[in-house]
């Protein structure tokens, strides 16, 4: 691709982050997370079961040198859940990146923009690379940016929903104003979705639902890739403007009718 | 002596320190997470910290998420 | 691929047709071509410059081997001027596929699809494999199918435009109907733009401004061939459902806080 | 209002047209007619029922002395058809208008648009009043004026839909080109729908279903009222243009902070 | 309209409230605030001119036993800077209700949602009743509401853009959450924006640019109260469900062809 | 005599006309149309209007559409 | 005496009451509210308010806003 | 003899086929169409088509388009 994208100062190839949940089984996810050419994948932290003996284990999986393990804050619903659970999975993946979140409300998942903010703010201090899950309002982000996150990940739509970006408008705001990598997270249902983002200059996307459960993760997960560099390529190439009316794209010179 | 661990009574004989603890509950894993009492135990301190009577521990490991 | 884009007899296993209008030059025309990895590019009959002896020729940059040639009738306001049109065509091209326009408006290009019928059922009686340039009526598609059409191809919006696909409930009325293929023609501007067509079902796109016209001509084409690629592969990878609200990605089980 | 709304030599001071069908009962069709302030409403051409003595008559219900009553020949699939029950509604109802609909397709009920002219054609030389319901097609639209209707009516969307101007750019198109009256025919679900047809500029609306299965069908009829006069008036106050970014509505001298 | 708009312990019979700035000349403003029915007008909190003794004032112009008049803190870039502006303005106008800004950013003039909240929260206790300009966030919103706050003023755009309710999911969410009244705050800038926000349930609106800045702010207006109306209207009357595909308004059955 | 109303039979007996059609089968209002075997009869051509075996009369008139 | 109100130097004559200020300055609205370095003065103590040398005084009113 | 070829008048010498006007005006491609008097000529009847005073020809072929 040439283009990188830079978090922190890490390099990758891919501008295309994925999840590691809901996925009907683990192969299936081995196989998506292959085709969609990912470099970067997301897990949750949680206590490990010491009652079924449940077999297997994620990490087992996952081939940490392809893929960069960034862990998530999921479920937390006050900073201080958030800055433990980051705590302990710094600890467990050797790694000071994290996927910051701080959940608003059970029902749409809503980030808690004051708490991030704050968490965000704690956890660059204690060394951490800060990628939050956050809104689509530019002040927050640039309030992100200001407290050191290394990039700011707005939602597209809910988490799961599979709405795509609902406003461009606050998006391409953000971008403008955005001086970090912003990578849209959450919300993108299926590889248009991921083009607009893109479209829209994001430097890339992250997602999990719209892929673990398609019909066909494996599939959706090449058109996930597809689409991001289909939509990146798109962005640097320079549109055309729209217009309300037609252009010919046939010359009207040497008509013989 | 009883501990708490991920939120479960478990009682164990004597005195244990975090690896013996691990190596009871067959947590084989290097990529996990202890808590005790709130408190990170770092991987170099699993043999040196000895667990006491209502001891509070979280063992915590990555599973799939978004 | 697996999956090939059947019109008439013949198969294809791109499903990206291009325009060979409004490039910069022949060259850029060429690797444009190349990267979108067509295999049927449209071209206008005009007569042949006399006086000018205007060197180049579009053929002696085409490499027949590699595309079908399509003719258009581009142009052509009245049934009459479009069968003239297609007929020359074939004899000059020594095929029988026809990208048939009947252009009912000069500012917004839009076809008569009176006419277009009419000419349709008249050049498939001669033996042309008839393509119509179309609008986005369901009606008047399952008429053209009746005539004999071998594919369909609606407007997403007004040439050039670069709107994007305007109506998708049109389309996707007409798409559920449809018994040949459909191709969304002209009104693509972006990568999103033909994304979206191909995830609403259709058999394929068709552009010629959308890349020729912009900045970077070579990676458009790239970014169409990826999006189209990307559009199909979701479409058959069975997207998941819009909601309203949230479904978390990450287990709500096993937290510890 | 002041501005009325011309069809043929005919003038009304309301842009709303209103069916008579689907209500739960006459006496709220009466009732939402009456809050409407409709001067028009639309019926439909069907065989008097010998065996049931089915009581009622819709006309018992319709003072003809506040409404036009404008027969529609709703359920024509021909022009044949359509042409029959113009003529027998003419007869039947002393008056010259029509609202012509000649169906294609009974999942869409899109018209027919080229049997369509064609039985405008014939009627409006049998000296009729002609009302098409159409499809967005500007091309259409102009055939239709060109012999000789007095207004055309695109949809907005299918009849009964209730999903709004699917199709604003080809709407505004076509309004621009127009030289008759433009009434935006089936597919309104809400007043906000009917608020951006009038803003569209169109001359004014028919409805049925939006209001009529309603859950409160009198007071969505003073909706729909309301919604079209706010959206003609604010078509003529002419609306501020809309930006990206913001423009203080506050001054920003005289801050003592 | 029987259904009255309460804020605090105050009852309004109109859902629109109006700005007071921008407009050509005041005696422009009067007359627009008289046809558009609303009963709160807002007003910015300035220095008085020493200099150029600027003959008239605004409140020579404003009938306050027609209107409340509702200081707003507008250019306030701190929560310090607002309630400084909150407590003069209650002392000159001997009214304790305020709409409560903190600007983030200059260019978007989107609200710093951190600082608003505590800001609200200080402001109740001195006994305000808070009406907070806050984003379309559903978790500041319920946030707001926690400290206090009388009504939430979410933005439908930013503030003089006119591009009408961007994200009519956030505002859903935010209104099925909602205990209090949620009047959209900015980014109206035509009749269906208004009929829109109220459809989707909001309990008012209030707008200032899309009047004051009309070619004809009087008549704008009233097209605004109209489509306020109508917006409520039709969302009380339960509108029909949308559908793909269509559904006749006439009889199938009693057809003669 | 036997005429095919709406699609339905209908015995009459002797001559009728249009007019006597009408107040046989008891549709009392004016405001219905006619055909005759496809062909619109006026209204005031109803008395002069001799039905005759096996015509095809539609008799019509305005219900509730949109 | 040097005043500064509304961010401009003002001199006056003697001691001067928020009254005989607003006077001067031919403020003659009642709907106004003075801020007194930063603290505002309620309506009732604008005569008991002798303002001093190097007072920063606001004086604020309503004007067109959204 | 004189031509209108694609609208422009030509002059020929004596009795010219298409073949012959073709190579006269130098269009050597053999991807073109040619018409006369608005009938197409197939490509295995240029030598033996000779074309007459006052004749219309269009020679057509493929250019740029969408």
């Amino acid at each position: 691709m040439g283009t990188a994208l830079t978090i922190g100062n890490r390099q990758f190839q891919s501008r295309l982050i994925l999840g590691t949940g809901k996925y009907p089984d683990f192969p299936t996810m081995v196989k998506a997370l292959e085709v969609s050419g990912t470099e970067i994948v997301t897990v949750a932290v949680r206590r490990v079961d010491l009652t079924g003996k449940s077999g297997e284990s994620l990490l087992d999986y996952l081939d940490e040198s392809k893929y960069l393990i960034l862990p998530n804050t999921a479920a937390c619903y006050t900073k201080e859940d958030a800055i433990r659970t980051a705590m302990l999975a710094r600890e467990a993946g050797m790694s000071e990146m994290v996927k910051l979140e701080v959940i608003g409300d059970e029902k749409t998942l809503f980030p808690d923009t004051e708490q991030l903010i704050e968490a965000s703010a704690y956890l660059v201090k204690e060394g951490f690379t800060v990628l939050p899950y956050t809104n689509d309002d530019p002040i927050v982000a640039r309030k992100l940016e200001d407290v050191g996150c290394a990039a700011v990940m707005p939602l597209a739509a809910p988490i799961g929903s599979g709405l795509g970006v609902r406003n461009p408008f606050n998006l391409r705001i953000l971008l403008e104003q955005a001086r970090v990598p912003v990578i849209v997270d959450a919300g993108v249902g299926t590889a248009s979705d991921a083009a607009i983002a893109m479209e829209l200059g994001c430097d890339g996307v992250l997602m999990n639902t719209g892929i673990a459960c398609a019909r066909d993760p494996v599939q959706m997960a090449e058109a996930m890739k597809l689409a991001v560099m289909a939509g990146r390529k798109a962005y640097v190439s320079g549109r055309i403007p729209r217009k309300l009316y037609a252009t010919a794209s046939s010359p009207l010179d040497g008509t013989f009718f | 002596m009883e501990l708490i661990v991920n939120g479960s009574r478990y009682t164990f004989e004597g005195q244990v320190s975090v690896t013996e603890m691990l190596e009871i509950l067959e947590i084989r894993s290097s990529r996990v997470a202890v808590e005790l009492n709130r408190k990170i135990v770092g991987k170099g301190d699993y043999g040196a910290t000895i667990l006491r009577d209502g001891d509070r521990i979280e063992v915590v490991h990555f599973v799939g998420g978004g």
